[in-house]
């Protein structure tokens, strides 16, 4: 089981060593979508900080979710560590 | 308000109405208990309802998109870009479908829990958290937004984890919900890395942009191996089904019936990746052969695993495997068929085939998760070796389990002889082999439900078993998915050219996916 | 390329954390595991978006001499990692708290001698 | 972390963090009320604030900050900012056409428009963005900290 999981682990390696090698020059990323961002920030959203920007404008509907995960995992927490005396 | 007005905003509704409820409940629930279970049912009901009237559109009218924040719901790509921006919901045909089937899962199974945990603590945290898996199984149909979907996943895989653990007292529950929770953050943290192959590459975040250039690259081919590794994981295909067994066992019944929902979201993302994603310009000989054989080896795996089992969810859980194999290898079909000439005489009918099976599956496999719930309601054990007589007491379980058996051994009246037949009949001509298996598979189905039935309900009555049927709540809940079963069995073909159709076309059709993005919507 | 120096970092850190996952058999560590491959993704996000020279995408005393858009760092990716960030905190607190269950239940860490999970 | 009785350490730390208490709060406060200027925002300032909560409760004990502030009031508090997230989403319906967009922009609460550019920083600007960052800062505060209580009032229940 060990060797499987050793053979597995060497190929995911090299996989993304390949991966790595392919990507674009580092400090060069194709930028279209983000440029947008840049220049578009202070007139559509009013926001100085155009991370913020896209937090909670652009992809709003990702924080909700990513809210939605906080609350899930805390009310995940209370499920699992509540105490089972007081029986409703 | 009015219909129009109620069309246009469903799919943000569909979110956000389960989502303040999910929020609500935990507030509500330290007022009063009896209005806490009203309000959970209020608002699955009001889900399924807005569901119901948006899969209706999107089957006659066609695809909606909806822009979340713009100025306009169709204004995806914004005035001086030239790409879409911001976060796009897109449902179509397939959408609508599982988000139907969702839907459904979850309010037969938020019926069947208020008194199937009547007696347990912390209700109030279990009412959220079972919104909060619609909410994720909604999330990751309806968006457009590939790092969208990953957000949804792991909305998901969370409340699926904590909703496993429920009953913690059991000792094996935390163990099996530790197991999924690290498989399913690994695989979400390999569609991360995938999506940012992607975006590195794009600059792009949207499914139907990045299918409009993708080039399929070196790096498009790691994304790809990356995203079906995960979603094949997190759906319980066989190389990496390790996992099902031991969580869908260890679950409350009824969050059991809402995991073969969640996995088959996830075998709803692994479809979107395949066909909307990538489409033609994959190799899809080799890429639908790959989905075909994972589908043959769930199919047989999971079969033969099922056949030695003596813990009745155990037993239902590696049929789940086994079934999962059925839609994978009907879509499988369809995908080594798509763009060839074929695809229009048989390669179609696999892929509504195995799309039919989903919602099947999803309809029986739940109502037998929902039975062996009722039956450790009342025989608290799982061993198939200390329960028997069965239906000399729970008449109503009894049917309710003959229904869910027929229909997954696909017997004629019920609905699962419908979908195995197509898929039977056009895989069938892509290879023999490939059907004669399949109905191997579904005999032995049937031989291994024939040995639970005889062992659970027929024979003397056991003297340890309390008498009587279960809660009320818990049969309408099993009714309403054997109303669904029954429904489909007696009339698949007015299911399958007005529901399943639509969805097969919305899938195969990348295309039409793209266009809905780039030219408006409706 | 000798530039990609900051990705094969990337590749390294998932892979430390991935063999601490397959390998290790102690509960918590296989939770350390998954959250240093979840910082090798989130730094993977970042290295992405990083644009050489670029300052921070933030308008408030921004420094004068600034060529926008070119001038800045990429904002979308800081913010996929934002909330990467918070899913894994929050899969992390469930982990943890599944851990503590298990210890009670079974008095150890080790994976071999907790039932089910033995692989 | 704590003498037999389980009530936090030493006079010296209960002074000092229940001194500095505040000081954070402030920070944090700051930090989430600037989200849309500076680095920063609902997450991070949640995140410090919730560090200051966790400080009384390494200080004090568990069982004493439970008694001042349990898990379920924390947790209420965690609703209550999820449910502002979500209905100044839903006003989005209502004052402009989609889910979660900005409608603030351009009216008096939030809505100047800052001029385009570096400039010091005006607090009255982005919309939406402030509420929205308060919301998920309340969130954040109460949920973190709700799940260290959690954690630690269940490891206290081994001994």
């Amino acid at each position: 089981m060990r060797k499987i999981a050793a053979i597995v682990f060497v190929a995911f390696f090299a996989f993304l060593l390949l991966a790595a090698y392919d990507m674009h020059d580092f400090g060069a990323p194709p930028s279209a979508m983000d440029d947008y961002v840049i220049e578009n920030t202070q007139n559509e959203t009013g926001a100085n900080n155009a991370v913020t920007a896209v937090v909670f404008d652009y992809r709003g509907y990702d924080t909700l979710g990513e809210a939605t995960v906080l609350f899930t995992a805390i009310a995940g927490v209370m499920v699992v560590l509540r105490r089972r005396g007081k029986n409703e | 308000m009015n219909i129009d007005w109620l069309l246009t905003h469903s799919p943000a509704l569909l979110i956000a109405i389960p989502l303040l409820a999910a929020f609500l409940t935990p507030l509500i629930d330290r007022v009063s208990r009896r209005a806490r279970d009203a309000f959970v049912i209020a608002v699955l009901i009001a889900a399924e309802i807005i569901m119901v009237i948006l899969a209706w559109d999107v089957f006659t009218v066609g695809t909606h998109i909806y822009t979340m924040g713009a100025s306009s719901t169709a204004a995806t790509i914004p005035a001086h870009a030239a790409v879409p921006i911001r976060i796009v919901l897109e449902v179509d045909g397939m959408g609508a479908f599982m988000g139907l089937i969702s839907a459904t899962v979850s309010l037969a199974a938020g019926l069947y829990s208020l008194a199937f945990v009547k007696k347990e603590t912390g209700q109030g945290r279990y009412y959220t958290l079972l919104l909060l898996m619609l909410v994720g199984m909604f999330g990751m149909e309806f968006t457009g937004d590939i790092f969208n979907m990953f957000v949804f996943l792991e909305v998901l895989s969370i409340a699926s984890a904590a909703l496993i653990a429920f009953r913690f007292y059991h000792g094996d529950a935390v163990e099996g919900a530790f197991k999924y929770c690290v498989i399913s953050s690994l695989g979400a943290l390999m569609v991360l890395f995938a999506i940012g192959l992607l975006y590195g590459q794009y600059n792009l975040l949207n499914i139907a942009a990045l299918a409009g250039v993708m080039k399929y690259t070196t790096l498009d081919r790691i994304a790809l191996v990356m995203l079906v590794a995960a979603f094949a994981m997190k759906c319980g295909a066989v190389p990496m089904h390790m996992w099902t067994p031991d969580s869908y066992t260890v679950a409350p019944a009824p969050i059991t019936a809402m995991l073969v929902a969640a996995s088959q979201a996830s075998l709803y993302a692994l479809f979107r990746i395949c066909f909307s994603l990538y489409g033609l310009t994959l190799d899809v000989t080799t890429m639908g052969i790959i989905i075909i054989s994972l589908g043959l080896l769930s199919m047989f795996v999971g079969v033969t695993m099922a056949l030695p089992q003596k813990d009745i969810k155990r037993l239902m859980s590696y049929h789940a495997v086994s079934q999962t194999g059925y839609m994978l290898l009907g879509v499988g079909v369809g995908l080594y068929l798509l763009g060839k000439s074929d695809f229009d005489t048989y390669g179609m009918a696999a892929m509504e085939g195995g799309i039919f099976h989903i919602i099947n599956h999803a309809l029986y496999k739940g109502l037998l998760f929902l039975t062996a719930g009722a039956i450790f309601y009342k025989v608290k054990t799982r061993n198939l070796n200390e329960m028997g007589g069965l239906a000399h007491s729970m008449k109503y379980t009894t049917i309710f389990f003959m229904i869910g058996a027929l229909a997954i051994a696909g017997i004629p009246p019920f609905n699962g002889f419908a979908s195995k037949l197509l898929i039977y009949e056009s895989a069938y001509h892509v290879s023999p082999i490939l059907s004669i298996i399949a109905m191997l598979v579904s005999i032995i189905t049937l031989a291994s439900f024939v040995k639970v039935f005889h062992s659970a309900f027929m024979g003397p009555p056991m003297e340890n078993t309390e008498a009587g049927e279960v809660p009320k709540s818990m049969i309408i809940g099993m009714a309403v998915l054997a109303a669904g079963i029954i429904l489909f069995g007696l009339f698949p073909g007015w299911v399958v050219s007005n529901i399943v159709h639509p969805a097969a076309q919305a899938l195969a059709s990348q295309a039409g996916y793209i266009g809905a993005v780039t030219g408006g919507g409706v | 390329m000798i530039y990609n120096i900051p990705f094969f970092a990337v590749i390294l850190l998932i892979a430390v954390g991935m063999y601490a996952v397959i390998f290790k058999r102690n509960l918590i560590k296989i939770a350390i595991g998954i959250t240093i491959v979840e910082s090798g993704v989130n730094l993977f996000l970042i290295t992405l978006g990083y644009r050489e020279g670029g300052v921070a995408p933030i308008y408030t005393n921004l420094p004068s001499g600034v060529i926008l858009p070119g001038g800045m760092v990429l904002p979308i990716p800081q913010a996929l990692t934002l909330t990467s960030i918070v899913i894994g905190v929050a899969i992390l607190a469930l982990m943890l708290s599944f851990i503590i269950r298990i210890y009670q239940y079974y008095g150890t860490l080790d994976s071999r001698k907790v039932r089910r999970l033995k692989e | 972390m704590s003498d037999e009785n389980g009530e936090g350490l030493s006079p010296i730390v209960k002074v000092i963090s229940s001194m500095l208490f505040p000081f954070i709060m402030i920070f944090s406060f700051y930090v989430i009320m600037h989200g849309h200027l500076t680095p920063g925002g609902g997450f991070q300032g949640g995140a410090i604030g919730a560090s200051a909560v966790v400080m009384l409760i390494v200080a004090f004990g568990a069982r004493h900050t439970e008694r001042r502030a349990g898990e379920e009031k924390l947790s209420a508090f965690e609703s209550i900012g999820g449910t502002v997230f979500v209905v100044v989403a839903l006003f989005g319906f209502i004052m402009a056409a989609t889910f979660m967009s900005n409608f603030l922009v351009g009216t008096s609460v939030f809505g100047e428009i800052p001029p385009f550019g570096s400039n010091p920083g005006i607090l009255n600007t982005g919309g939406i963005l402030p509420i929205l960052n308060f919301a998920v800062g309340m969130k954040v505060i109460g949920g973190l900290s709700a799940v260290v209580l959690a954690m630690a009032l269940v490891s206290r229940e081994d001994d």
